[in-house]
């Protein structure tokens, strides 16, 4: 059973970096926040898993934590691209 | 080679990456979404360490509150990053190079080199925890062994924000810290910051109350609620307090002084100055901990908002 | 009783390993960043989904179990509203 | 090797890296980022030697991954006040540049500053 959950733990961290290698190509800085949100599912997904492994129960904690938190830094991009539209001054983006 | 170690590598190899792309890549942007993404997954590493309370913190601190300051600050300066910058020289860059693979290469020297017994200070931790009747290590050590060390790290926490206030210009003296932000009250921003506030509250005290026994603690739920104040703050639900405010001074200053008068207090009933009487460590090392759970939630929303831009009048 | 355990949670995480793989073939494959926002806030979600699944029999009791279905939870919450924002800010910044 | 090991080693690089940055990175920013870089890298290594002095009862040191947290919250401490200071730098000058235009090198200005 450990060892079923290390391959397991060790495939999905394994695809998180090869979709790090593609989203911070780019092009766009939007591509690049997806990057978080990415680390944020499958970072989730291997900590619950390696918490298992290595029998470490807090490590739910954790994960609690971050599924809580990993959404900040995308929210932070989006301000960021209201500010410059307000710069701009066109209207809000979050209109219908 | 084992399936574990593989792991390791693997781990080891895509938190140096992103560490890498940090330091190389041309728009800051992007360097910032990199280190955002490494503080995130050195969590996963600090867990695979066994230092869960670290783990915490780092998810925290790395992934939550550091990513919204990095990358509040990349927009704002976003029209400066396309001003030219000169670089340094080649001469420059190359003994930069020489420098840092040397220290690395110390480092890792001494990593190899690390003695056998490792030396260790957890034997005796463990064997005083009955002093506090708390079973998480950390904590006692945070709170009852190390405590003087806490509390200073409370007083810098102090001492920056005065530093980030004392940067207000003339006009926004003591006004409320950073821009008023709007969103469409019924977008999904303010949505998401109308329902996770209430989860995230709970997980913070939760975390708060498991520190006394399991990996968790004061600075990492009140690192959690100071997110969530964060969330409504940007969602345009609320708006920062003017720092003027004699309750929000207040609140700031509590968790440290709380425990200065704990300190005092055994210093002058006790053995020395934070010393407890284990009869009452418990009780007082919590109450310590409630204070300066707000304390830290309060400080470090502040230290995020930032200077006062606006005076309190609105 | 433990072999079944056992099966349930070999197969949800072998579920929950297949659709990070299908997240990140899409997010290799897929042309822009809309599409790659879809992949990766819909595949990976469904495999956190089904990592969460698999470990629910391993996991330590009852808290243990509402902490991991929480996290999931607040994972989709996560990923449809940050899914949305993102694609509203790389929408507007095309389309300008 | 163990995995301990390999995680000492990452620390170690991390540590070279962030130096790198913040000698070589014009970008105040980047640098603020490359010292946070450093100092993880730090941090690793206090994991790191505390994890191999683990007892029974512990995974890690206590007093070591005490000490960290401690660290990582006045790193963060730091580097808000660090980017408090940059923005209001960029408010009152326009521009992010360390560098004194004044300096005696450029005397030839017109401008004079």
């Amino acid at each position: 059973m450990t060892e079923f959950l290390t391959a397991a733990v060790g495939f999905i961290l394994a695809m998180l970096a090869l979709g790090l290698l593609s989203i911070l190509r780019g092009p766009g800085d939007a591509d690049r926040v997806m990057a978080v949100q990415l680390i944020g599912t499958g970072g989730i997904a291997t900590l619950l898993l390696l918490g298992t492994v290595a029998s470490i129960p807090a490590a739910i904690d954790v994960a609690l934590t971050l599924a809580l938190l990993a959404t900040f830094a995308s929210i932070a991009f989006v301000k960021k691209g209201l500010s410059r539209f307000e710069a701009d001054g066109t209207a809000s983006m979050e209109e219908k | 080679m084992s399936v574990a170690t593989a792991f390791e590598i693997v781990l080891a190899a895509v938190v140096l990456g992103l560490g890498t792309w940090t330091i190389v890549v041309r728009e800051t942007f992007s360097a910032t979404v990199g280190f955002v993404a490494y503080g995130l997954l050195v969590a996963l590493i600090w867990v695979r360490l066994d230092a869960v309370d670290v783990a915490l913190t780092e998810a925290a601190i790395g992934g939550g509150l550091g990513g919204v300051l990095l990358l509040g600050a990349a927009a704002r300066l976003w029209d400066a990053d396309l001003m030219a910058m000169e670089a340094p020289g080649e001469v420059a860059r190359a003994s930069a190079a020489a420098l840092s693979v040397l220290t690395a290469a110390a480092l890792a020297g001494a990593v190899l080199l690390l003695p056998d017994p490792a030396p260790t200070l957890a034997p005796a931790a463990v064997a005083n925890a009955w002093a506090t009747s708390l079973s998480n290590p950390v904590t006692n050590v945070l709170m009852a062994f190390r405590a003087m060390d806490t509390m200073l790290e409370k007083v810098v926490l102090l001492l920056a924000i005065i530093g980030v206030w004392s940067l207000a210009p003339d006009s926004a003296w003591g006004g409320r810290p950073g821009p008023r932000h709007q969103a469409d009250p019924r977008g999904v921003l303010a949505f998401l910051a109308r329902l996770l506030p209430p989860v995230g509250i709970v997980v913070g005290i939760y975390i708060l109350w498991t520190g006394a026994d399991h990996p968790g603690g004061a600075f990492q739920g009140g690192a959690i609620v100071a997110s969530m104040w964060l969330l409504a703050i940007m969602a345009g639900l609320a708006d920062t307090p003017p720092v003027s405010r004699r309750s929000v001074r207040f609140i700031l200053a509590a968790g440290p002084g709380l425990f200065l008068v704990v300190g005092l207090a055994g210093l002058l009933f006790g053995a020395a100055f934070l010393s407890y009487p284990p009869a009452q460590a418990k009780p007082l090392i919590l109450g310590i901990e409630v204070a300066m759970t707000l304390t830290i939630a309060a400080t470090l929303g502040l230290l995020l908002a930032g200077a006062p831009e606006r005076s309190a009048e609105p | 009783m433990s072999l079944v355990r056992d099966m349930m949670t070999i197969a949800a995480v072998s579920a929950g390993a297949f659709f990070f793989l299908a997240g990140t073939v899409g997010l290799l494959r897929f042309p822009d960043t809309l599409t790659r926002l879809h992949a990766l806030t819909k595949a990976d979600n469904l495999g956190l989904g089904l990592v969460v699944l698999g470990l629910l029999p391993q996991a330590g009791g009852l808290r243990d179990g509402l902490k991991l279905v929480s996290i999931w939870l607040l994972g989709l919450l996560a990923g449809a509203t940050v899914s949305q924002l993102i694609a509203r800010t790389a929408h507007h910044g095309s389309t300008r | 090797m163990s995995g301990v090991t390999v995680f000492g080693l990452c620390a170690a690089a991390a540590v070279g890296l962030g130096f790198y940055g913040l000698i070589t990175n014009p970008q105040p920013l980047r640098k603020i980022i490359a010292f946070n870089l450093l100092g993880s890298g730090v941090f690793l290594l206090f994991g790191v030697v505390g994890r191999r002095g683990a007892v029974a009862g512990t995974g890690n040191d206590p007093v070591p991954q005490a000490l960290v947290i401690t660290g990582v919250v006045v790193a963060f401490s730091a580097t808000a006040l660090a980017i408090a200071l940059l923005l209001r730098l960029f408010q009152t000058t326009g521009s992010t540049k360390l560098s004194n235009r004044t300096s005696p090198g450029d005397g030839s200005d017109p401008a004079g500053g």
